[in-house]
Order: structure tokens, then C-alpha cells, then sequence
């Protein structure tokens, strides 16, 4: 109880989110440039990985993100028909839904897992979009790891370091 | 022959006058302004007004918060806000004015004889007692307050509106006026 | 047809020089089958004064509207007439919405006195209700009288269709002409249509309110318009009532009917002709009475 | 771990560089101690901050150390890698080093721009370093691939920047295919009349290039035509064009014009649209004197033929044994292969109906400025007489500026030619008609050669100029003097006083935008649109008319509003960027591509699929299966990569174990990591 009651205190004052950003190279990563380019100011808690497409993100990046201690996960495509490659960031979304059911039962709340389309021209979407993804983590408090993970979680989160079996899981349809 | 001389200094502004106006409800978009007079053109008073609202608008962009609070402009303005619907910036400039109205009866430098004013205080008195307002009783204590010639001129009207059943003497008052106070009291003391 | 219910906001004005407003609001209501529950212990609800005084007292006063309709009957919609308190109410519900600071203050005074916080009150005009709820085509079907009057000239006025209302566009708006148009009542085209009357100027610097409600009568009667029909308890006062001393004033002749547009729709509607509140009309007396009598349907002109 | 371990080279030697960009970076982040922290890494040989990485001197220090400290990796945090990442990859190239092994840190845009406090901005900086050295430890020496660039060039949209850019390329000896929507080539300039600010007929200048363009033996025209599908990449660009049928065929037609003599309607009774409406033409016929090609085109909308079949089809029996009119034509597709596109569609005007108060469309003497033009058109409908709709010459006009332009309800830019081509229409009507002519303005724009002359010429002509925007046209009468006229209330901002101006005729000068298809284009092409709708340019300043998407340029005012020198410019820079492209023959193409590890992968065709290239296929069907990616095909997604159930299919530049070592870098600070 007390430990609760720390957390909340902890929350509310001082605790600075850390989010990992997933950017697409083409859309939200030149969306926040532009919001660089127009000075608009927003929080600086996340921290940018540029990947070539949305598509190219990995659960297992998510996963790692979150048990290394990461507060919250932004991923940034292009809008839905406006992907550099055609489709990539309709494959991240089929991967985000699913993925975000399973982090809801590993204990991650809705509220630090997102997946937004940013386009190139929507510097001020992206301040939005940060700013309150990162009041929204911040009333969450700082994430504190995962639940008891189901094995088959396990394996997934793990699988590319001990295993050359392919996954029986549920992602192999990703 | 009578010369005036018209001469601000910088001294006489107050930019943090200006930055507080920002702040204030309503208020947040003038800064933006183009000075394009859309508002004054728009406005079916500025003819009256011895500040087009542009000009009101320049005035406090530059801190000059002495004649924007003491000028007849502000009491003119009908709330009408043909001035917000028509700005290219979005500036509600109806909005801007009510604050200004506010500063300037706070600071007590509104313009002396111009009625507006006390048919503002007169109606917030009475609403603030009775929650709801009379319009007989209103008008009555305002000309009363400003100019009771206009009694004579207001009478005439008056007999053509009692004859028409649309003047009533009776005092509107709500049941609960009492929580209405009680409510003002804790707006007053904030959260 | 089912009745729709709507809780109703007369505001002060109703009750004294705009009570034609109330009658034939809600006689013209009660012909299309909407219901009006009148909102009960309503308060003022500021008007154009109070924020010029006090901004936080201002929302208050509207707050309170808002929470006793939250009150009373949730979710039903707030009908209000006057285009100023329309205005004002949804102003409110705008600022506290924006504001931190004002939601703040608001929120302390309603739980002080013991009413709901959480306000989700629709406020909307009688002519947005007739417009959305019921449609032009519905009352054209519904037209029981041949309209025996001149043509007229819409005056929608300035609040109902500024920044936070939405009766209808804010910049030539054309509802109140095409609800007339439904009717069969004829309309000249009234480029002042949203030029203000100066609302209460004409109690303040009257020769400023006079002027601009001149203009507004001198215009409409170049139109060819024999009256004007509004949609505000103000603007109906200003126009009607000061025709005679501008007379004096001109010798210009100004005897135009200013009449209510639920006036004129409860009429083609079939009302009884009592319940329309026409003998609180000052000006335009022959024509009010020429135009508005006891006729026969509309079948016999077929 | 194991497969990580194994991979990691045994001597690792990083040199991190932070950039100060002048004060850009400097004046928020402490690079100092970015510099400082950065030092402290595993495997950091030297970290130093520098006033601009990006000049020589900055690149020499970055080759001078590779050889001094004989350094195998490169972090420079800096700017944009969009900006910068080419340079840098150079730098490290001219020092002997695989350019692949540098990785770039955004502490500028991500950073110093939009994060104000100095702390917390620096400790972000601190952080990203911290996982670019950890991710550049995972890079590999890669070599680049090369794709050949097809040497044809589609230009879409015939106006003056297609036209231009179109003929710079097939003088060059490029093959070029110029699609155009509509009947003719021309675009806007050809409604022009004058052109400002030296008064030079539109028509003398623009009829010889669009007779140049039909005439080019390079030039493949394309009229009535649009691009509906387009696949590949840069130098291999496959594009399907439609053609809309003209049903007069271009190669029978002589431009006699007889066929539209002989229609069965004898009087043009159809709104013109080349005219605005502002005149009227048959179902058959020449959009305008001037048209490129001179062919007639037939309206199916309007033409008996088309409508009940019931025509006496004189217009046939009109054109004889030539036999051009085909009145069962087809719509054609045609499929090309290009190396480089360049997109010039121009512009719509804005559309004043969306400002009810200026009465466009509710009082009959409200124009445009675009029907102005026409007006004043030695061969528009009214053959360059002024005259309003009722035949009446105005004896005075009102010019209303910034229609629909720097307004936050409609348009917030300002459309750069309004206040130029006002200047124009005022002095043009002041010539023919002596009318009064009223310009009212928020501010005057004339910042081009010979512009600010041409303004003050004005004045001397005595054309009235008043500082304010107009808040509404009516035909309320105030007063006798203004009874029949249109009443423009506005106040003169330099005055202070609020004017009531009566005129005959209003000119509303309507802005620019972006056309309403643009953004179909858009996604057809896969370039990026700035937040008003304008195509984006690659860069601003230094990359003015490429694209996000490479091989696709821009010009014109489908970029964003200009005039005509400028656009004639920009359309000559694309086509220049066009021939580089062409004339290195080939281009470096990124490395990223997707590889498998065939030992790992079962043949699970999951990524098969997956691909919208059809880059990988499964092979080795007698032996052991596996999936192969065809490098040549990849763009480098990765979607396959992040998809494949056994990890192994892998992505230069991006593999798992740099991603994961740059989150492990992000988040190494936070307790319980």
C-alpha cells in the first residue's frame, strides 16, 4: 500500500516519462523535423528511433522497449494510402492491434502503447500528439514491468536470441 | 485658435499591461492582428466611436493601455461580433472589448455621461440580488442615474408598450435567489 | 407524429415587452407537435452587461441555467429564444470548456449550491429546432392558411448567428428566408439581415440605437418589404417600437408590422389567432389586422 | 546474445562529433558535455564539439582522425540526417573509411529547436548520442547498389512551367511524353491578356513555345489525357496514362474549323469554360484561337449525337473524305516507361462563393479577377471591351485584394501575384474604360524586378489606393449617390475613418491554391504535401524542386503560388535536375535493402506476400527452400523483415541488433532497464 501510495506521489511530481519513438523516415520523422524547422516547442521525453517505414517495427522492439524500462512507446507511420511503400503502415497497424492485446495482458496500460499516422506537413499534429501522449504516461506513473509473463509471451519476446524455431504464436500471421 | 498636441512617449506604455490582456479569456489572438480595419468596416458603430476597433486593437498591442480603457470605443460596441465573424485572423474582438469594459470599470477611468456604464452596473446590482432582471425597473433607475430628462422621451414609449400589455411593473425575482448569491460567493473564492 | 420534448428558457425579456415571443413560440411549437417544459426557477442569464462587469459572475449565472436544465431533464435540449441569452448560454458552455481557470471557479459555485457539475446541455434556437428537428419540407406540408400578407423582410439579427451559435451560417444566412419560403410567405432579399440593431443602445445613446434601427426599416422598405419578421425579443422591440418618434424625427412614414417569425408560422400552420400574442404588436396595426384573420384552409384558394 | 557476440568486431574505435551549428545547437544544448559523457562511452576512442561539423574545416576533422586515431566508426550529432547524412558519409568516404559506418544524431531539429530548457534538451542529447554509439558499434562496411535511369521524362500539366520544362528537356535531346488534361496545352497564362509588370501580351509570348512543343519531334503531346496509375522507382518509372477521347482524331484534322461552322446548333448556346461562362459555345469546338492542338473537340455533355443519337451529324458530312470526326472513340491508355517525372499542374483560384459577404455570385457585377483577365482578353468574349453584364461600361471599379488569402478562415498565405496582377487589371481598365478605379489592400507585395516601378506608375495614374480590407460589397443604398451601384464599406485604415465607396463593378482578387485533386496526384506519385496542400519540396533552400519521392520533380505553382518568370524558372531548375539525373545514367541507391539468412529461413512464405515490390520469391525447391530478396527489386521497408516468424530475414542498415542496441542506448539511464 505504501509503495502505491509512493508512486502516485512519485507521478505527480518529478516523474518525467520516458517514451521511444518509432518514426518512419518519410512522414513522422520529417514531421518532426519540421516541427524542429517551425520552433514549435513540445516535451522532450520521447526519444526518436528512425526506421525506413512503420512496417519495419518489430514487436520485439516494442517488448524490448518496455523491459528496458521505457514508460511508453509512440510509433509514427503515414497516413493510411500515404505510405512510401505502399502498404508498409497497414502491416503496422494489423501488428499494433494485436500487440496491443497482448501488452494489455502483460499489465501495459492502452495509454502507453500508440500508433499514430503523421504526415511530413503536420509539425503541429506531432507537438499534440507528444505532448499528450506524455501527460497521458505521466498520470500513469512510470511503468513498472511486466505482469507474470505467459510462456508463450516468453518465447515471443525472446525468440529471435534463443530460438531459429519458427514461433507458434499468435504473430506469425503479422 | 486652440492647437493640441499629440505626442506619446515610450514610457507612457506598458507592455506588461499588454501581456497580461493576452492572457484574459477570449483575448489570446490579438496579437495576430493585420491591422486590415475589416473589424471597423464590419462594425455598424465604429462611426460612432472615436477609436475604430482596429485602432482600439493598435493601441494595446503597443501598451498604450491609458487610452484604450478610457475611450469611448469600448462602451459603443453592441456585442454585436460582426467584427469576430468577419477578422481574417480569428481575433474576437467582441470579446476583447467586454475585457476591456471590465478593466476599465475596475480602474474606474470609463468616460463620465456616457450611460453604457451605468446600465451595466445597474443591471448586474439587480440581477446580482434578484437573479433575474425588470425591465421597467431597470430602465427607470438608470435614467434615474444618467439623464432623467430622457423620462419625458422614455414615457412615451412607455404608455405605447403598457397599452400593448408588453409593460410589466412587477418585480421578477426566482425562488432560489438565495443560492444564486451563495454560488457567487464561492465563483468569487475561486477552486 | 411523436412528440418531441424540450426544455424552455424564456429568458426576462419574455417575460415582459417580448411576451408576443412566448405565446406564439409556443403556440407554433405546440401546432408541430413539440413540446415545451418551461425550465423551472430560471435566472437571468447575464446578457451583454454582466460580462462587462464580471466575467466569472457572468458564467455563473449562465452555469446555473445550464445545471438546472442538467438537472431537470438530461439530455433533453435547452430551447431559447432570445438570440442574446442563446448566445450567451452557449458562450458559457464555450468558456468553460476553454478555460481552466473559469471551469474552475464555475464548478465550485455549482457544488456549492448542489447542482450537476458535469453539464452536457444542448442550448439551441427555435428556428435551429424547426430547421434540424422538423425540416422545411415537414412544414410545408403542414400549411393550413393561405399567407394574405405583403411581402417581408428576414432579420435574423446579430447573436443567434455569431461565433458560438449554430442556427446557421454567420455570414448571409439564409434559413429564416427559406422557412418563410416554405410557407408561402414572400421575401425581398435584406442585405441587413444580420446588421446589428444596437440592442440596448436604444436605452443608452438613443440616437445611436434610433439611427441604426432606421436604417434597418428605411432599408427594408426600399426592398419592398411590408414587414419585417425577426427572431430576437430585442431586435422586435427596437424596430417596433421607436417607428413613431422616428416619424417625427425624419418625416419619413415608417408604419412596417415587426412581427415574430413563429407569429407568422403559427399562422400559416392554422393557430388560433389568439394565442399568436398579435395584440402586443405596436406598429403596423391595419396591416397586422388585415393580414392576420380567421381564414379559411388552404384547400379553398386550390 | 550469442549470434550479437559473435557478430561484434573486436576492435571497435568510435569518434563522436557534436555540432554546435553556430548558436542553433549550442545556445541550448550544453555540447560541451555532451561531448564530455560521450567520451566516457565504451569504445569511444575521441568526442569532440565543433562550431559547424558541416564546413570543410569540420569535415577535415572528421578524416584527419580516422587517420590519426585510426577510427572505424563515426557518430555525428548534428541536424537532420536529411539534411546532412550525405555529407558526412563523404567526409568519412574521403578518409578512408566505409561510409556506412557513420550514423548521424538529429540534436538540432529533435533538440534545440523544440525543447527550450537547457537541461533537459541536453540530457536528451546526452541520451540520443549515447544510442547512436551503441547502435554504430552493430554497423557493417556496405557496398552501394546502381540502378540505371531510364533517359525518357513525363511531364504532366501543359501550362507554362510544363511546357517550359518540356521543351528544356527535348532541346536537350531527351524524349519527353507532356500529359494535359485539358483540350489544350496553355494553362492560365494563356487566359491572360498582359503580363506584368511589362505589359507583354501573354499570347505573344506563350503561342510560340505551345506552337514549339507540337512541332518537337521529342515531344510526345498528350492532350485530354491523365495519369491514373503509376509503379517503380526513380530511373524506372512505369506510368499508365489515359486518354479521353477528343472525337475529332488529331491526325485527320486539319484545323479547318468547318466541322464547327456545320454543327446543327447555329448559335453557341453552351457556357465557353475557357471563358468562364462569360460566353457561349457549340457542342464541337476550338477551346481558343490560340489552341495547341489545333483540333476541335466535341462535348458528349452537350452534343445532340451523344445525348439521343438523333443528330443529323452535319458536322461529319462538314469534314468530307478526311473523315476526323470519330464519333466512337474510346477512352485510350497508354503505358510508358520513364526514368524521371516532373509534375507542373498548377493551380486552382479560390472560389468566392465561400465569402458570402463579397456577393460573388449574388450580385451579377462581382468578378473575378481570372474573369477579368478574360475580360480584358483582346480575344475573350467580349474582344477586350470592359463592359459589365449588362452591356453598361462601369464608370468605376473596386479591386478587392487578399480574396480568400491570408485569411485563417479560408487561406493563411499569401498568394504572392494578387497585388501585381491587381495592379495590372486597375491600370488595363484605367486605359480602356478611364472607369475610377478603387485597390483596396492590407498590405502592397511588389518585391520582383520592375514591380515596385510599376506600382508607383500607378499612382501617377491616379488609380486610388486605400489600406484596407473591404468587410463587405452590398447593393444597400445609404444615400441617392449610391442607389444601382455596389456599395464596398470599409474603413481606410490610413485615415482612421470608415468609407462608404459606390462602383459599378467589383474585381474580387481570388487567390491561389492547390488544386482540389492535387492531393490524388499526390498518392499516385508518393510525394508529400506541405500543410496548405502545395507539393513539398525536398528542402526549402537547397532542394527547391525535388521531391520526397527522388526522380519526381516539381514546378510551377503545384508547389505553391508564384509568378510567371518564377515559375518559368523553376520549371527550367526541374528539367535541369531531370537531365542530371539523366546524364549520370545511373544513381547510387541506398543500401538498405532486406537479405536472408537461408540456413535460418523454413520457407514459411509469410514475407512473400508481404512484399509490394514481388521482391522475393522461394527457392531452392530440390534441396532446402528458403526465401531469396531480389536486391535490385527492394526499397528497403523492412516490413518483411519485421515480419518474418524466424528472424531471418535481415536489413542493412537497420538490422535488429543496431535497433535494439539504440533502445537499449535510449533507456540505459533508467533503473530496472
Amino acid at each position: 500500500m505504501k509503495q502505491l501510495a509512493d508512486n502516485r506521489a512519485e507521478s505527480s511530481n518529478g516523474f518525467e516519462p520516458k517514451i521511444v519513438g518509432f518514426f518512419c523516415n518519410w512522414c513522422t520523422y520529417l514531421a518532426a523535423d519540421l516541427a524542429g524547422t517551425s520552433r514549435l516547442h513540445y516535451a522532450p521525453n520521447v526519444r526518436v528511433v528512425r526506421v525506413m517505414c512503420s512496417g519495419r517495427v518489430d514487436p520485439q522492439f516494442v517488448l524490448e522497449a518496455f523491459a528496458k524500462g521505457a514508460d511508453g512507446v509512440l510509433i509514427g507511420g503515414c497516413h493510411p494510402g500515404d505510405c512510401h511503400y505502399q502498404e508498409g503502415n497497414y502491416k503496422a497497424l494489423r501488428r499494433y492491434v494485436l500487440l496491443r492485446r497482448l501488452l494489455e495482458q502483460l499489465g501495459v496500460e492502452p495509454g502507453r502503447f500508440r500508433l499514430e499516422w503523421i504526415s511530413a506537413s503536420e509539425g503541429e499534429r506531432l507537438r499534440a500528439v507528444i505532448n499528450e501522449m506524455v501527460e497521458q504516461v505521466r498520470a500513469l506513473g512510470p511503468f513498472r514491468g511486466f505482469n507474470r509473463l505467459p510462456v508463450k509471451l516468453a518465447q515471443l519476446h525472446g525468440q529471435k536470441e534463443c530460438s531459429k524455431e519458427p514461433a507458434s504464436v499468435e504473430t506469425v500471421e503479422l | 485658435m486652440a492647437v493640441t498636441r499629440t505626442l506619446r512617449y515610450q514610457r507612457e506604455a506598458d507592455p506588461e499591461w499588454t501581456e497580461w490582456l493576452r492572457r484574459q479569456p477570449g483575448c489570446e489572438a490579438f496579437w495576430e492582428c493585420l491591422q486590415c480595419g475589416t473589424c471597423s468596416g464590419a462594425c455598424p458603430l465604429s462611426i460612432y466611436m472615436d477609436f475604430t476597433p482596429r485602432r482600439v486593437i493598435a493601441l494595446v498591442r503597443e501598451g498604450f493601455y491609458r487610452d484604450a480603457l478610457s475611450c469611448q470605443t469600448i462602451w459603443l460596441c453592441a456585442s454585436c461580433y460582426a467584427c469576430a465573424v468577419h477578422c481574417p485572423r480569428g481575433i474576437r474582438i467582441t470579446d476583447l472589448m467586454y475585457t476591456l469594459k471590465r478593466e476599465a470599470i475596475r480602474r474606474k477611468v470609463h468616460p463620465k455621461g456616457l450611460p453604457t456604464p451605468v446600465l451595466a452596473q445597474e443591471f448586474y446590482r439587480m440581477v446580482q440580488r434578484r437573479g433575474r432582471n425588470s425591465e421597467f425597473w431597470l430602465v427607470l433607475r438608470m435614467a434615474l442615474k444618467s439623464d432623467p430628462w430622457a423620462l419625458v422621451r422614455l414615457a412615451r414609449s412607455g404608455w405605447r408598450l403598457l397599452r400593448a400589455g408588453r409593460l410589466s411593473m412587477r418585480t421578477e425575482q426566482i425562488r432560489q435567489a438565495d443560492q444564486l448569491r451563495t454560488m457567487f460567493a464561492a465563483a468569487r473564492e475561486g477552486r | 407524429m411523436a412528440l418531441r420534448r424540450y426544455l424552455y428558457y424564456p429568458g426576462c425579456s419574455l417575460r415582459g415587452t417580448g411576451v408576443a415571443y412566448d405565446e406564439s413560440l409556443r403556440e407554433c411549437f405546440r401546432q408541430l407537435g413539440l413540446e415545451l417544459v418551461e425550465l423551472e426557477d430560471w435566472n437571468c442569464c447575464g446578457a451583454t452587461s454582466y460580462m462587462a462587469i464580471d466575467e466569472g459572475a457572468a458564467c455563473v449565472l449562465s452555469a446555473r441555467v445550464l445545471a438546472l436544465a442538467q438537472q431537470q431533464a438530461p439530455g433533453v435540449d435547452l430551447v431559447a429564444p432570445c438570440s442574446a441569452c442563446y448566445l450567451v448560454l452557449r458562450k458559457t458552455e464555450d468558456y468553460i470548456s476553454r478555460y481552466p481557470e473559469i471551469r474552475s471557479r464555475v464548478e465550485a459555485s455549482l457544488r456549492k449550491a448542489g447542482l450537476p457539475v458535469q453539464i452536457g446541455v444542448q442550448v439551441r434556437h427555435p428556428l435551429e429546432v424547426l430547421w434540424e428537428d422538423v425540416g422545411p419540407e415537414a412544414i410545408r406540408k403542414r400549411v393550413q392558411r393561405h399567407w394574405r400578407g405583403g411581402r417581408v423582410a428576414c432579420y435574423y439579427g446579430c447573436q443567434a448567428v455569431r461565433p458560438y451559435g449554430e442556427v446557421d451560417r454567420p455570414i448571409r444566412p439564409t434559413r429564416l428566408d427559406e422557412l418563410m419560403e416554405a410557407v408561402n410567405v414572400p421575401v425581398v432579399d435584406y442585405s441587413l439581415r444580420t446588421r446589428c440593431c444596437g440592442g440596448s443602445l436604444t436605452g443608452t445613446i438613443h440616437e445611436v440605437g434610433l439611427r441604426l434601427n432606421y436604417i434597418l426599416l428605411k432599408e427594408a422598405v426600399r426592398r419592398g418589404a411590408e414587414a419585417i419578421v425577426t427572431m430576437c425579443p430585442l431586435c422586435q422591440f427596437n424596430l417596433d417600437v421607436f417607428q413613431n418618434e422616428m416619424e417625427r424625427q425624419t418625416g419619413e412614414p415608417f408604419d412596417l408590422p415587426v412581427l415574430y417569425f413563429t407569429q407568422v408560422l403559427g399562422w400559416c400552420l392554422g393557430a388560433e389567432l389568439e394565442k399568436l400574442g398579435l395584440r402586443h404588436l405596436i406598429a403596423g396595426r391595419d396591416l397586422v389586422e388585415r393580414w392576420f384573420v380567421k381564414e379559411r384552409p388552404v384547400e379553398a384558394y386550390v | 546474445m550469442s549470434e550479437r557476440g559473435q557478430k561484434l568486431p573486436s576492435d571497435v574505435r568510435v569518434g563522436v562529433y557534436v555540432c554546435h551549428c553556430g548558436v542553433n545547437i549550442a545556445a541550448v544544448v550544453d555540447v560541451r558535455q555532451v561531448a564530455q559523457l560521450a567520451r566516457g562511452l565504451p569504445g569511444v576512442v575521441v568526442a569532440r564539439d565543433y562550431n559547424y561539423m558541416c564546413s570543410d574545416p569540420g569535415q577535415e576533422l572528421i578524416r584527419q582522425d580516422i587517420r590519426d586515431y585510426a577510427l572505424n566508426r563515426i557518430v555525428v550529432a548534428s541536424c537532420s540526417p536529411h539534411l546532412h547524412e550525405e555529407t558526412f558519409r563523404h567526409a568519412a568516404a574521403a578518409g578512408g573509411l566505409n561510409p556506412y559506418l557513420v550514423h548521424m544524431v538529429n540534436i538540432r531539429e529533435h533538440v534545440s529547436w523544440v525543447h527550450p530548457d537547457r537541461e533537459r534538451a541536453t540530457e536528451k542529447a546526452c541520451e540520443l548520442v549515447r544510442a547512436a554509439v551503441r547502435r554504430v558499434v552493430w554497423h557493417e562496411p556496405l557496398e552501394q547498389a546502381r540502378v540505371s535511369i531510364h533517359p525518357d521524362v513525363l511531364v504532366v500539366g501543359g501550362g507554362i512551367a510544363g511546357i517550359h520544362a518540356a521543351l528544356t528537356l527535348a532541346n536537350a535531346g531527351k524524349r519527353v511524353y507532356l500529359v494535359e488534361r485539358q483540350p489544350s496545352i496553355g494553362g492560365h497564362m494563356a487566359m491572360f491578356d498582359k503580363t506584368f509588370p511589362t505589359l507583354d501580351c501573354a499570347a505573344c509570348i506563350l503561342t510560340p513555345k505551345m506552337s514549339a512543343v507540337q512541332a518537337h519531334p521529342n515531344i510526345t503531346l498528350w492532350t485530354l489525357a491523365e495519369v491514373t496509375r503509376v509503379e517503380g522507382y526513380v530511373g524506372n518509372y512505369e506510368v499508365e496514362i489515359t486518354r479521353w477521347p477528343r472525337y475529332v482524331r488529331e491526325d485527320l484534322c486539319s484545323g479547318c474549323l468547318k466541322c464547327i461552322e456545320a454543327c446543327v446548333y447555329k448559335d453557341a448556346r453552351f457556357p465557353d469554360e475557357f471563358n468562364l461562362g462569360l460566353s457561349k459555345r457549340k457542342p464541337i469546338y476550338l477551346p481558343f484561337p490560340q489552341a495547341v492542338p489545333q483540333v476541335p473537340v466535341i462535348d458528349p455533355a452537350t452534343c445532340i449525337q451523344f445525348k439521343s443519337g438523333k443528330c443529323k451529324k452535319t458536322c461529319v458530312e462538314a469534314c468530307g473524305e478526311r473523315g476526323a470526326i470519330d464519333l466512337q472513340a474510346v477512352p485510350k491508355v497508354e503505358r510508358v516507361r520513364v526514368g524521371s517525372v516532373i509534375l507542373a499542374t498548377g493551380f486552382q483560384t479560390f472560389d468566392p462563393r465561400r465569402m458570402p459577404e463579397y456577393g460573388y455570385g449574388i450580385y451579377p457585377n462581382v468578378y473575378t479577377s481570372l474573369e477579368v483577365e478574360r475580360l480584358v482578353n483582346a480575344s475573350g468574349p467580349t474582344g477586350g471591351e470592359i463592359v459589365l453584364r449588362d452591356g453598361r461600361r462601369p464608370q468605376s471599379v473596386g479591386i478587392i485584394h487578399c480574396v480568400g488569402s491570408r485569411d485563417r478562415r479560408h487561406n493563411p498565405w499569401c498568394s504572392r501575384v494578387c497585388c501585381m496582377y491587381s495592379l495590372k487589371l486597375a491600370h488595363l481598365i484605367r486605359e480602356r474604360t478611364g472607369a475610377e478605379v478603387f485597390n483596396f489592400y492590407i498590405d502592397m507585395r511588389t518585391p520582383g524586378k520592375g514591380f515596385e516601378e510599376f506600382y508607383q506608375r500607378l499612382l501617377e495614374e491616379g488609380v486610388h489606393f486605400i489600406r484596407g480590407r473591404v468587410a463587405g460589397v452590398s447593393d444597400w443604398a445609404l444615400d441617392p449617390s449610391e442607389e444601382g451601384k455596389l456599395v464596398l464599406r470599409v474603413e481606410d485604415t490610413l485615415l482612421g475613418i470608415v468609407r462608404r465607396i459606390p462602383v459599378d463593378m467589383v474585381v474580387l482578387a481570388v487567390g491561389l491554391e492547390p488544386r482540389s485533386d492535387a492531393e490524388e496526384l499526390r498518392r499516385l506519385f508518393r510525394v508529400s504535401c506541405s500543410a496548405e496542400g502545395f507539393f513539398l519540396e525536398r528542402h526549402p533552400k537547397l532542394a527547391p524542386v525535388s521531391t520526397f519521392a527522388e526522380g519526381v520533380f516539381v514546378a510551377g505553382c503545384c508547389q505553391g503560388p508564384k509568378d510567371i518568370p518564377d515559375t518559368v524558372a523553376q520549371a527550367g531548375a526541374a528539367a535541369a535536375e531531370a537531365l542530371a539525373l539523366i546524364d549520370r545514367g545511373s544513381i547510387e541507391q541506398e543500401p538498405n535493402t532486406a537479405y536472408v539468412l537461408a540456413d535460418h529461413c523454413s520457407a514459411c512464405r509469410t514475407c512473400v506476400s508481404l512484399c509490394p515490390y514481388s521482391a522475393i520469391s522461394i527457392v531452392g525447391g530440390d534441396g532446402r527452400p528458403h526465401a531469396e530478396i531480389n536486391p535490385a527489386l527492394c526499397k528497403g521497408c523492412g516490413t518483411c523483415v519485421a515480419a518474418c516468424p524466424s528472424g531471418s530475414i535481415r536489413q542493412h542498415l537497420f538490422e535488429d541488433e543496431q535497433i535494439v542496441a539504440e533502445i537499449e542506448g535510449i533507456l540505459a539511464g533508467v533503473a530496472g532497464g
